[in-house]
């Protein structure tokens, strides 16, 4: 089967965010969906930290350490963006005004439970930042990973295992190997690599799915 | 390309329905968006919750919309003022329902559905009339009141400047509510003095981004005028 | 005995803001505050309606009707003046930001509780705005009344009869008679007109009078 | 007459005693205030608590507070960065309170401080290990959890530019959580980059009214720099 690239799966994304969305994109991978938007839709996006209408990063030598998003990477604001304090930015997000987030996750449950800010390892410093909130806040929330970790235990999960960071809040998963929508109805498969089955992706995950548009298939 | 100006006022307020929550801007005649009212007036609607810092002055605006008699219910702080007649005749005569909020818990609740928060206990209001009823809580030695958000279908708001993209600037005191109804509005229509090409509004100074702005519609008003006496 | 004239009593509490206070004037007999407050005194008035750095009324035929104040007059703004959204505003309020706030009332306790929204009379409109906001979260409120009514009434009272604008707020009156200052200790009186005793005031007023300096007089 | 502007620094901080609760804004280095972390370092206070978005980066700023053992609690969102390595060892050693916020609960926290709540009802956290012990609530379907205000005794902020009344402006993502943490503390410290004739920023423009603002000082400061990798 075909696994798709990060940046296949980026490309992935970028086709379901329609012209006129408000998007958040989560630092980590999820960053790399903007690279893949089309040119032609006026598509906005938010940064947390206080900036709508952010462009692409600067070229090399260009950057302005005033100006950067929530990973504090340097970027750009296009025409028509405007800058605001954190209240006012997080208000964007948790008074549901973004249509779109886009975040990483280490597991995520059927039921779109969303675990993503901390592995609960004992030392391990936490550290939350905006996750819960962006988790909560927007419109719909997607998840971009790969569907399994690199000892091949599914992180797409009947409960999560890890420190959750919200409840119910993820709508869909883009993985590596298929599209899934997940919610109370817990998870459908949308999509999956040329070459993989329903069956094996139910071997795979370990978890019950339906398949879209025909019957429950585990 | 996302181009959310409106040909005309009539246009902007084409979606609103009977029976739509709907904020309206405005201090006075400061901010408020005549317009968008009159045309609002002439769609027809009726049944509708208004929520606004007064009951309407004279014959523009908010009175027009009670005396043509399309409000059931009017969230306002301030409803008694010399030139409120059409709310004082329609009140009297049992017509309207009044829910009387002090103005910082106005300006709050509105700030509040628009960032998402469920309830807030707010330090006005305590001991008095208009926090009977309500759950109260002293937190650290003082008093507070619950007090829960005020969201509305729809907001009409009056600006200065827009762009397509909704951006906005006021112009001086008739800022007032317009920032925060256009925070807890699922959709909010802005009248503004004149639409300009984006990017010509400093991103520093947008006091509303375009996020929180649905429909922008160009109306070259007259100058604001004083309250009648 | 020489009652004071509204001026006077304007000029009076002009005298008690000191500079660099920030500063609401109610609505109403507050508002002649103003005209007595020294120019060589940085003074900041705040108007609930979004602006900080008040200035005199201007010039007839000058005014300009998105620039008024809270009584909905054509006011100016000084330099270093701003303007803001009625949330950040009343968060001046009642954030505790204000200085002096300075109002009148229908009566006043002598336990500084407020009450001046509303006669309570059947059939009267309720009309709140920002009074009750104003009234507690000053980190002073000043109340500016006649003491008498028209009837001969003290407004100064043990209990409010009229409904209440807020419990324990006010902490210091300024009549046409005399100043006091009100608290959860009682009234005390700071200063009488020419011609007044404290017997005459306790008479006049009804209540418990305390007299600065000395021992409770009634 | 009234001019905020402070000598220096160590003039602008100089009330600051052991103990004292702190807020600091920026976001990674961006609206850091940086030399006034550096005069408070020098004041030599110490036993702080911190509220910040992060809990420093490398050796400026909030890294070097914590170096210099100066902070008792931090409060903030994401305090672990590839170089907090100064936060990283005395958390480790046991020698720094961390309480860990959701940042917008964070953001939340501070504005209802400034504007008088006693508490909210957030939407974020619920569910989660964050809000153990926290009282929660249904509100209209949806899940809450009771949060206070944060409040503190300083803040210390930076702006672009401010004037002798307090006033200031902000640049572009600097702006971060100055505003709110400036309506948040009692004595507010601004470091601006210049600090300009009183009536030369556009009332429509100002982003904090000198009100929420007690000391300022101008600070010429070498570009803000990027976070190590």
């Amino acid at each position: 089967m075909n696994r798709m690239t990060r940046d296949q799966m980026a490309a992935r994304v970028a086709q379901d965010i329609p012209e006129g969305a408000y998007v958040n994109l989560g630092i980590g991978l999820p960053t790399k969906v903007a690279n893949y938007l089309p040119q032609e839709r006026d598509i906005f996006l938010q940064s947390e930290n206080g900036l709508l209408g952010m462009g692409p990063a600067p070229a090399a030598g260009d950057e302005d350490w005033e100006l950067i998003n929530a990973g504090k990477q340097a970027v750009t604001l296009l025409a028509g963006g405007s800058f605001f304090h954190h209240a006012d930015s997080f208000a964007m997000m948790r008074g549901g005004h973004l249509d779109i987030c886009v975040l990483g996750a280490f597991q995520v449950s059927v039921h779109g439970d969303l675990a993503n800010w901390h592995t609960g390892e004992p030392g391990a410093i936490p550290a939350v930042g905006g996750a819960m909130d962006l988790a909560i806040g927007a419109k719909q929330t997607f998840v971009m990973m790969d569907l399994l970790t690199k000892q091949g235990t599914s992180k797409l999960v009947d409960v999560c295992t890890y420190p959750l960071t919200g409840l119910g809040c993820v709508s869909r998963v883009y993985s590596d190997l298929a599209v899934f929508d997940v919610g109370p109805g817990g998870a459908t498969v949308i999509e999956m690599v040329e070459g993989l089955t329903i069956e094996e992706l139910c071997r795979l995950t370990g978890v019950r799915l339906a398949h879209a548009g025909e019957t429950e298939a585990a | 390309m996302i181009d959310k100006s409106m040909r005309d006022a009539a246009a902007a307020v084409a979606e609103i329905q009977d029976g739509a929550s709907v904020m309206i801007g405005g201090f006075g005649t400061a901010g408020m968006p005549d317009q968008l009212i009159d045309a609002l007036i002439d769609r027809g609607v009726g049944d509708l919750t208004i929520i606004n810092n007064n009951a309407g002055n004279g014959e523009a605006g908010v009175a027009a919309l009670i005396r043509e008699e399309r409000v059931r219910k009017i969230i306002c702080s301030f409803p008694r003022q010399s030139d409120s007649h059409h709310f004082d005749a329609a009140w009297r005569a049992g017509k309207i329902e009044l829910e009387l909020v002090p103005q910082g818990n106005l300006a709050a609740r509105i700030q509040a559905a628009g960032a998402g928060l469920g309830a807030i206990f707010t330090p006005t209001g305590y001991g008095t009339e208009l926090a009977q009823g309500k759950e109260v809580r002293e937190i650290d030695g003082k008093h507070y009141v619950l007090e829960y958000p005020i969201r509305a279908d729809f907001a009409l708001i009056k600006a200065q400047q827009g762009d397509r993209w909704g951006n906005l600037v006021y112009r001086k005191t008739a800022r007032n509510f317009g920032p925060i109804m256009a925070m807890a509005a699922a959709t909010t229509i802005a009248q503004v003095g004149n639409i300009v090409e984006l990017g010509s509004i400093d991103p520093e100074v947008v006091v509303t981004p375009g996020i929180f702005v649905q429909r922008v519609v160009e109306i070259a008003s007259a100058n604001t005028h004083a309250l009648a006496a």
